[in-house]
């Protein structure tokens, strides 16, 4: 079964203004990344499925759940999202209580939220902070614990929205290895990104949004082919792929590695000319 | 973002008068009745009140300006007309209880002082934009920082009404409810106003660091995007004032 | 001409026992772009804030050595003077709004009111500044009414119309997409070639390799290497830092290609491009 | 050291601080209307601002809060800038001798802020409106009393103190369990002793 379904979705704030306009998607369990430039309706659609904004036409439905019907707090048990800035959730003053509150609320028992907020708190790498005050950790750092808080909830499907903006490379890594981790635990992962080496390194399908509409949705290698529709929507490939194109390289590779590879067998195939 | 602010854009000649002259006419507001003590200063004053609100096409937005001071009014005048320490003869009664003559005329009295100055009041905050009165106000000397610190405040509050928003989708989104009883919404407090407090005083530490590297803290003689507004017919006004005030004192001396 | 010169540089912040910047020496070019990069707290944007004063100034703390920028001492020249020669932009956006101007065109004038400009003056200054950042059609808004990027957009523009020689940028296209971002770079680039000398802080290794004269490399509060992209790029001992090279140098070391008249990996798509093309095994 | 605490010279930093502490005032009182508490909090970000950068801070905090109001809100707010004063400063001095410790010293604090409020309050009220506060229960209190043949400034400042008792101290209470929560490098910006090492 699909885990998320979205038939015929439009939004808007103002009638006339439309912000999303009739798209029909469904989410296997595969890692899907979003892209489009600011102001596509990427954040928009994600609040959409996380049932902070209803539909103004069509349906979302959520492990079966009709997001119409359901209010945000009973979603919350499918669905989790973690928003850009940690900041503005954080109101604990222990890193534990700020990951147990969401696990607590949708009704874990204490014993239960504990074990899920120590596993999350393991997973991001905080384990040994788990008695400090948020504020007196770095930013990319209290990014972790809004991440952690969401991952404790254990729901089925996790949302990020731009997790990557002030990580440096180490950064960038343990999100990625975290994403990957909660793949390989079955979860439903989406992300809202700008960092196309990132959705090139990490993510199955990719969707690229452009004026509020679906403008290209397929596998991620699929995708990163399409320079043209790309540049429509003012994105670039991934470095890897623009310099593939440029070369001429098949294939359209995604990683250092995949270029690598494929290089060296169109050199192996090819004879070497005097 | 919706600035926080009663100004009402109407473009009338109030509004053309520059707000240091509408400070100047709220201390003559309150001045003038003081010294001339008795109701017919009072009502005066805030008979011209209400008709320069009329001119500046403004009226009806005193109503929501003034609601809270007049419940209390209301109150003042059944309380004062019951109960006044110097009540000896009953005016009327009204279904067993006996209202006072000293009383109400008691209460009277402070149902004109509190109207006259929130009039004089409301034609100033409802026909200038703030900006443009903190402006003024640093023009005449009031220190620049003290301006900023004034105009921030405006800014800030909307800011902050709005990452309220943004905090509220957050904790719902882990499955805070903030609807229901008393006791839900009670317990919603503190993770709706612990982030939007906790960045807000954070924050102030970047500010502070943007602030000295777009020099706030410079000596320098300060200049102005916007041009000062002179013209003679606001130094007429505050002339006219100013001797209206005087006159007052004089009329006291002399009778 | 020496622009900045900074010799022995260390300091620490109050409250805390290591030093954020350790005995840090380099001088820089008028006219130079310069790339910063490192792991997070690597001391980076302390450096940005040495170079402005801020450190030590705002945060007291302990400090040894000396910055010297267009023959002031640092140290003992005040902020708000060196704010005459020296522009920073911060990171977040959203803390760099002044906070107490209507409009984005205000907000831009709120430096230059400080500076005491003249008002004929600070028009065309905060126009060309707006049309250098693409925000001019944002000049009536609120400045909270913008989405991040555009903010990150007006926060550099507010700088720029201050007409510093020396702009320092600490991350500052981390809200923007990846357009946005290119953007604001060739309009940086456009200011360093009319000889503004340029500092900037950025996780964008692709992004620093081809636009920096040179690439300053720290770690730990230690000034690693300063050198141009190609020779700090081509270390071989970079992950030990937290850094990945430029993907082109990456594929390039992956095929064993290097530049054959430096005996570096190539940097960027166009060096890259020429030199895998040509490749054979 | 001695008397730093009334250092006139304001850093830019508690400049800064100001506006975020009517902020938080104004999100206050918005919060306790909006969950209809029978409190005003209204005075939690003039608190914060005098337990972090001292009693000058506070008062500045104070009276600025007043004129904001009484520009966007409700003129009669500008007068009652002198009660806002008064709390601003009783409770830097307060802080910056370190007589809050935790919560019973809090409670008492908000005691001290609930008199120095009635003190400056009561001729205002008795001035301006025969007495009254405008708070229903305390309104009624002063009903009563007036209806006994109390004298005016006792009923009056018996209406205004049962009002502001509670209120300051779940004021002072909510403050300083955030200002416990503040980082310390944020918490040092304020203070008045640090001095620049040398390396």
């Amino acid at each position: 079964m699909n885990k998320i379904e979205i038939r015929n979705l439009v939004f808007h704030y103002t009638a006339g203004e439309p912000i999303l306009n009739d798209i029909s998607l469904a989410f296997d369990a595969r890692s899907t990344a979003i892209i489009g430039q600011n102001g596509a309706g990427k954040t928009t659609f994600v609040k959409l499925l996380k049932g902070l904004l209803k539909p103004v036409g069509g349906d979302v439905v959520i492990n079966g759940i009709n997001t119409s019907d359901a209010t945000v707090a009973a979603l919350a048990r499918h669905i989790g999202l973690v928003f850009q800035n940690p900041n503005d959730q954080i109101f604990k003053n222990k890193v534990l209580d700020e990951v147990m509150f969401g696990p607590l609320n949708i009704g874990q028992s204490q014993d239960e939220a504990r074990e899920r907020a120590d596993a999350a708190l393991a997973m991001v790498g905080l384990a040994g902070r788990i008695n400090d005050n948020p504020y007196d950790l770095s930013l990319s750092e209290r990014k972790l614990i809004s991440i952690a808080s969401i991952v404790a909830m254990n729901t089925e499907i996790i949302i990020f929205d731009e997790p990557t903006i002030a990580q440096d490379f180490s950064g960038k890594e343990h999100i990625k290895a975290i994403i990957r981790d909660l793949v390989a635990q079955g979860k439903l992962v989406l992300t809202i990104i700008h960092d196309m080496d990132f959705v090139a390194e990490t993510f199955e399908r990719t969707l690229v949004f452009a004026q509020g509409r679906v403008l290209l949705d397929g596998s991620t290698r699929e995708v990163f082919a399409e320079e043209e529709v790309l540049r429509q929507a003012h994105l670039e490939p991934p470095h890897v792929t623009q310099l593939a194109h440029r070369t001429g390289l098949p294939g359209t590779p995604l990683t250092v590695e995949e270029f690598v590879r494929e290089k060296r067998a169109q050199g192996a195939m090819r004879p070497v000319t005097p | 973002m919706k600035a926080l602010s009663l100004y009402q854009d109407n473009g009338t000649l109030i509004h053309r008068v520059d707000p240091i002259s509408k400070l100047l006419y709220i201390a003559a507001a309150i001045f003038i009745p003081v010294v001339l003590t008795g109701f017919t200063a009072g009502l005066a004053m805030l008979g011209l009140s209400l008709m320069l609100l009329v001119l500046a096409r403004v009226l009806r937005k005193v109503v929501p300006l003034i609601g809270f001071s007049m419940l209390v009014l209301i109150s003042v005048v059944i309380i004062q007309g019951l109960f006044y320490a110097g009540n000896r003869q009953v005016m009327f009664a009204l279904g067993g209880v006996h209202f006072y003559r000293e009383g109400l005329l008691f209460s009277a009295a402070i149902c004109v002082r509190v109207l006259n100055i929130l009039c004089a009041f409301a034609l100033l905050v409802l026909t200038t934009r703030p900006s443009d009165l903190i402006e003024s106000l640093v023009r005449q000397g009031l220190s620049p920082h003290f301006g900023y610190v004034l105009s921030s405040v405006l800014q800030i509050i909307p800011q902050m009404t709005g990452t309220m928003e943004t905090i509220t989708d957050a904790q719902r989104s882990r499955g805070m409810e903030t609807e229901g009883s008393l006791m839900v919404r009670l317990r919603a407090f503190l993770p709706l106003i612990g982030p939007v407090v906790m960045n807000s005083l954070v924050s102030t530490r970047e500010r502070s660091l943007a602030l000295e590297v777009r020099a706030f803290s410079s000596r320098a003689q300060k200049t102005f995007l916007n041009e000062e507004r002179v013209s003679t017919s606001n130094r007429v006004i505050k002339i006219v004032l100013l001797a209206a005030m005087a006159a007052a004192v004089a009329w006291r001396v002399v009778s | 001409m020496k622009k900045i010169v900074v010799e022995g540089l260390k300091y620490r912040y109050p409250l805390t026992a290591e030093l954020a910047l350790n005995d840090v020496s380099f001088e820089i070019e008028k006219g130079e772009f310069i790339g910063i990069i490192g792991r997070n707290l690597a001391g980076k944007s302390t450096l940005c804030q040495a170079l402005m004063g801020l450190v030590p100034h705002f945060y007291k703390g302990a400090y040894g050595g000396s910055v010297t920028v267009d023959g002031l001492n640092v140290a003992q020249t005040e902020i708000c003077e060196l704010a005459r020669k020296v522009g920073l932009v911060f990171q977040n956006p959203f803390t760099q709004v002044s906070g107490s101007k209507m409009t984005v065109y205000e907000e831009l004038a709120f430096g230059l009111e400080n500076l005491g400009v003249p008002r004929a003056e600070m028009m065309p200054r905060i126009e060309s500044a707006m049309a250098l950042l693409g925000i001019e059609r944002f000049g009536k808004r609120n400045p909270f009414d913008l989405s991040g990027g555009q903010m990150q957009r007006m926060a550099i523009a507010s700088v720029i119309a201050m007409a510093p020689d020396i702009i320092v940028l600490d991350e500052p296209t981390s809200q923007l997409d990846p357009q946005g971002s290119e953007e604001v770079f060739q309009a940086i680039q456009a200011l360093s070639r009319q000889g503004m000398t340029v500092i900037m802080v950025e996780h964008k290794m692709e992004k620093i390799a081809r636009y920096s004269d040179r690439v300053m490399l720290l770690d730990h509060g230690r000034l690693v290497d300063f050198d141009t992209p190609e020779r700090v790029f081509s270390r071989d001992d970079l992950a030990q830092y937290g850094i990945a090279a430029p993907i082109f140098a990456r594929i390039c070391q992956g095929l064993g290609i290097r530049t054959p008249q430096t005996g570096l990996y190539p940097m960027t798509l166009d060096d890259a491009y020429d030199q895998v093309v040509n490749w054979h095994e | 050291m001695k008397n730093s605490m009334w250092s006139l010279k304001l850093s830019t930093s508690a400049l800064v601080l100001i506006p975020a502490a009517v902020g938080i005032n104004y999100i206050g009182k918005l919060f306790a209307g909006l969950l209809k508490l029978p409190l005003w909090l209204d005075a939690i970000g003039t608190v914060l601002a005098a337990m972090l950068a001292g009693p000058v801070v506070g008062a500045i905090c104070g009276a600025i809060n007043n004129v904001i109001y009484g520009l966007t809100m409700d003129p009669i707010s500008f007068i009652y800038g002198l009660t806002s004063i008064g709390i601003g400063l009783s409770v830097g001095v307060l802080a910056h001798r370190g007589r809050i410790t935790g919560i019973g010293s809090a409670v008492v604090v908000g005691l001290i802020a609930a008199v120095v409020s009635t003190v400056i309050s009561t001729p205002i009220n008795i001035g301006f409106w025969g007495g009254q506060t405008g708070n229903v229960w305390g309104d009624l209190v002063f009903a009563w009393m007036a209806a006994h043949h109390f004298p005016v400034w006792m009923s009056s400042t018996v209406d205004e103190f049962i009002v502001d008792v509670p209120d300051k101290i779940a004021t002072v209470i909510v403050a300083y369990g955030i200002f416990k929560g503040l980082p310390q490098k944020m918490t040092i910006l304020f203070r008045h002793d640090s001095q620049t090492e040398q390396l």
